[in-house]
């Protein structure tokens, strides 16, 4: 009954501070090291460490596949409609500085809304990809065309 | 000036450590005393390294990093040596135990 | 002087981390070794940090245990079971 | 369960402040905004429970932490000198120590404390002992002596 405890309460311990790493690199990105990809994967971590010790079942009900299929387009949405935005206001595709009356200020705002974006699809993407490859086995258990490898030996 | 001396102390021991444990992982016989040349390294190693750097450092945002550091490793070294002594045992390989009845199962039997 | 002197017995641990690695006889020795390597690795690059003025490499740091930590679980789950999905290890048949 | 969410998001906006080192009102919004992200999601892991926010442990555990850390370094000392100098004998062990914890946090301490010793290594748990490879006699001895088992339980007790 009280086999994996140790992992178990160790990753209830952690899991909250990953996810709060996650997004201090994320909002972090122009003060240091990291940004919007960084964050997106440590994000990811937390619910990959969440499935591997509480499996993919109760990992799909706390970050459903198509609530991470809807951020991977979210996240483009966010980094593109930035750009159409700053071409609406007069300036190029992603010119920041138009976003704000002080220029500088501009920049500040836009580079934090596209690397929004940017954390938002990488960790949707490794989410997703995550999933597909632990439940890639349910798949082909599934599956009446593939044949598993003994009985083709057999045959 | 003593904050320096205590630093090298740190530094250095810490290293040795480091230097031992790996020593150890190189010379003992199979993967559970291994995992205890690893622990040498993961706790006593890490910790005075990491002290070192902190009176280096001051009190300032980078000791609260490294203190967070030693925090994570605090929780995460000894779970996952924990996992993998676990998963070694349900694998199949026998610790290497000089074979002696009144000890083994000593409380519990 | 006394970081560059720390960082070489750093790595002088890491070659004999690297050496268990591939003597190892069974995986879970490489395992450990790996293991090892990560939290070796970790006190590395924040020896580093200090060597080049750049502190902002613990934030590194803290992000490589945090891999080094979830990458192990995953190695040894996928060695135990078989796959990564398996759904609820305490419920699983085995003895231990 | 409130008492468990106020106290995880406190815990959460202090480690943030701690890390963070900037402290505009634009930060310490986006601080305020991930604190309550991060509780939602660990909500929805439903990882919000007395084992994901043992609140029942009891200050003592800063005294515990202490004698565990003074225990460390006895033991890294013993084990080191066991790896450099070849004059000393290893001598491994496997045995069964009894656990006294009436919680699944108190378990999980306890084998974590005992990894965290070089020297001994937890092997698995069961409900009332712990299965422990240990380096040497006097490390097994000093598991067996039930001190550390003792403090993990006194830590775990609600005043």
């Amino acid at each position: 009954m009280i086999q994996h405890v140790v992992l178990r309460i160790i990753a209830k311990l952690l899991a909250p501070f990953i996810l709060l790493f996650a997004f201090y690199v994320q909002f972090h990105g122009d003060f240091g090291p990291g940004g919007g990809f960084q964050a997106g994967v440590i994000f990811a971590t937390a619910f990959i460490l969440y499935a591997l010790i509480y499996g993919l079942e109760n990992a799909r009900e706390a970050a459903p596949p198509v609530a991470a299929q809807i951020g991977v387009a979210l996240g483009v949405l966010i980094y593109a409609g930035t750009g159409v935005v700053t071409m609406l206001l007069g300036g190029t595709f992603l010119d920041y500085s138009v976003l704000s009356a002080n220029a500088g200020d501009g920049q500040h705002y836009g580079i934090l809304i596209v690397e929004f974006g940017v954390g938002v699809t990488v960790s949707a993407v490794m989410i997703t990809v995550f999933f597909a490859f632990a439940g890639r086995r349910g798949v082909l258990e599934e599956r009446e065309d593939v044949v598993p490898t003994e009985e083709k030996m057999d045959g | 000036m003593i904050v320096e001396m205590v630093s090298w102390l740190c530094l250095m021991g810490g290293a040795l450590l480091c230097v031992a444990g790996g020593i150890g992982m190189v010379r003992f016989p199979d993967v559970y005393t291994r995992s205890h040349a690893a622990g040498v390294i993961d706790t006593g190693g890490a910790f005075m390294i990491l002290l070192g750097l902190a009176a280096q450092a001051g009190f300032t945002l980078i000791t609260v990093k490294l203190f967070f550091i030693g925090l994570l490793l605090f929780f995460t070294t000894p779970t996952s040596t924990h996992a993998l002594v676990k998963g070694a045992l349900f694998g199949g390989q026998n610790p290497i135990v000089r074979d002696s009845p009144d000890k083994d199962n000593g409380v519990a039997s | 002087m006394m970081f560059a002197a720390t960082m070489a017995g750093i790595l002088v641990a890491m070659v004999l981390a690297l050496l268990r690695g591939l003597l190892g006889p069974t995986v879970y020795d490489r395992i450990l070794a790996l293991n090892t390597f990560g939290t070796i690795t970790v006190l590395a690059i924040a020896i580093l940090g200090f060597l080049m003025g750049r502190p902002d490499f613990l934030d590194i740091a803290l992000l490589y245990a945090l891999i080094n930590f979830v990458g192990t679980i995953a190695i040894l789950k996928y060695l135990r079971y078989g796959d990564l999905s398996a759904s609820s290890p305490d419920a699983d048949g085995s003895k231990r | 369960m409130t008492v468990r969410l106020v106290s995880l998001t406190s815990i959460l906006f202090a480690t943030w402040l701690l890390m963070s080192g900037h402290y505009d009102a634009l930060t310490i919004s986006f601080g305020v905004i991930s604190c309550i992200a991060c509780v939602y999601l660990t909500r929805r892991m439903k990882i919000v429970d007395h084992e994901g926010q043992p609140l029942h442990l009891n200050s003592a555990i800063v005294v515990y932490w202490l004698w565990l850390l003074w225990q460390i370094v006895k033991s890294n000392l013993d084990v080191a000198l066991r790896c450099v100098l070849p004059g000393k004998r290893i001598d491994p062990i496997v045995f069964r120590a009894p656990t006294s914890q009436k919680t699944s946090v108190g378990i999980a301490a306890y084998a974590n404390s005992i990894t965290l010793t070089p020297g001994t290594v937890s092997m698995t748990t069961w409900d009332h002992e712990i299965e422990v490879h240990a380096l040497t006699r006097s490390g097994a001895d000093d598991v067996l002596a039930g001190n550390m088992d003792a403090w993990v339980t006194r830590v775990e007790r609600r005043k």
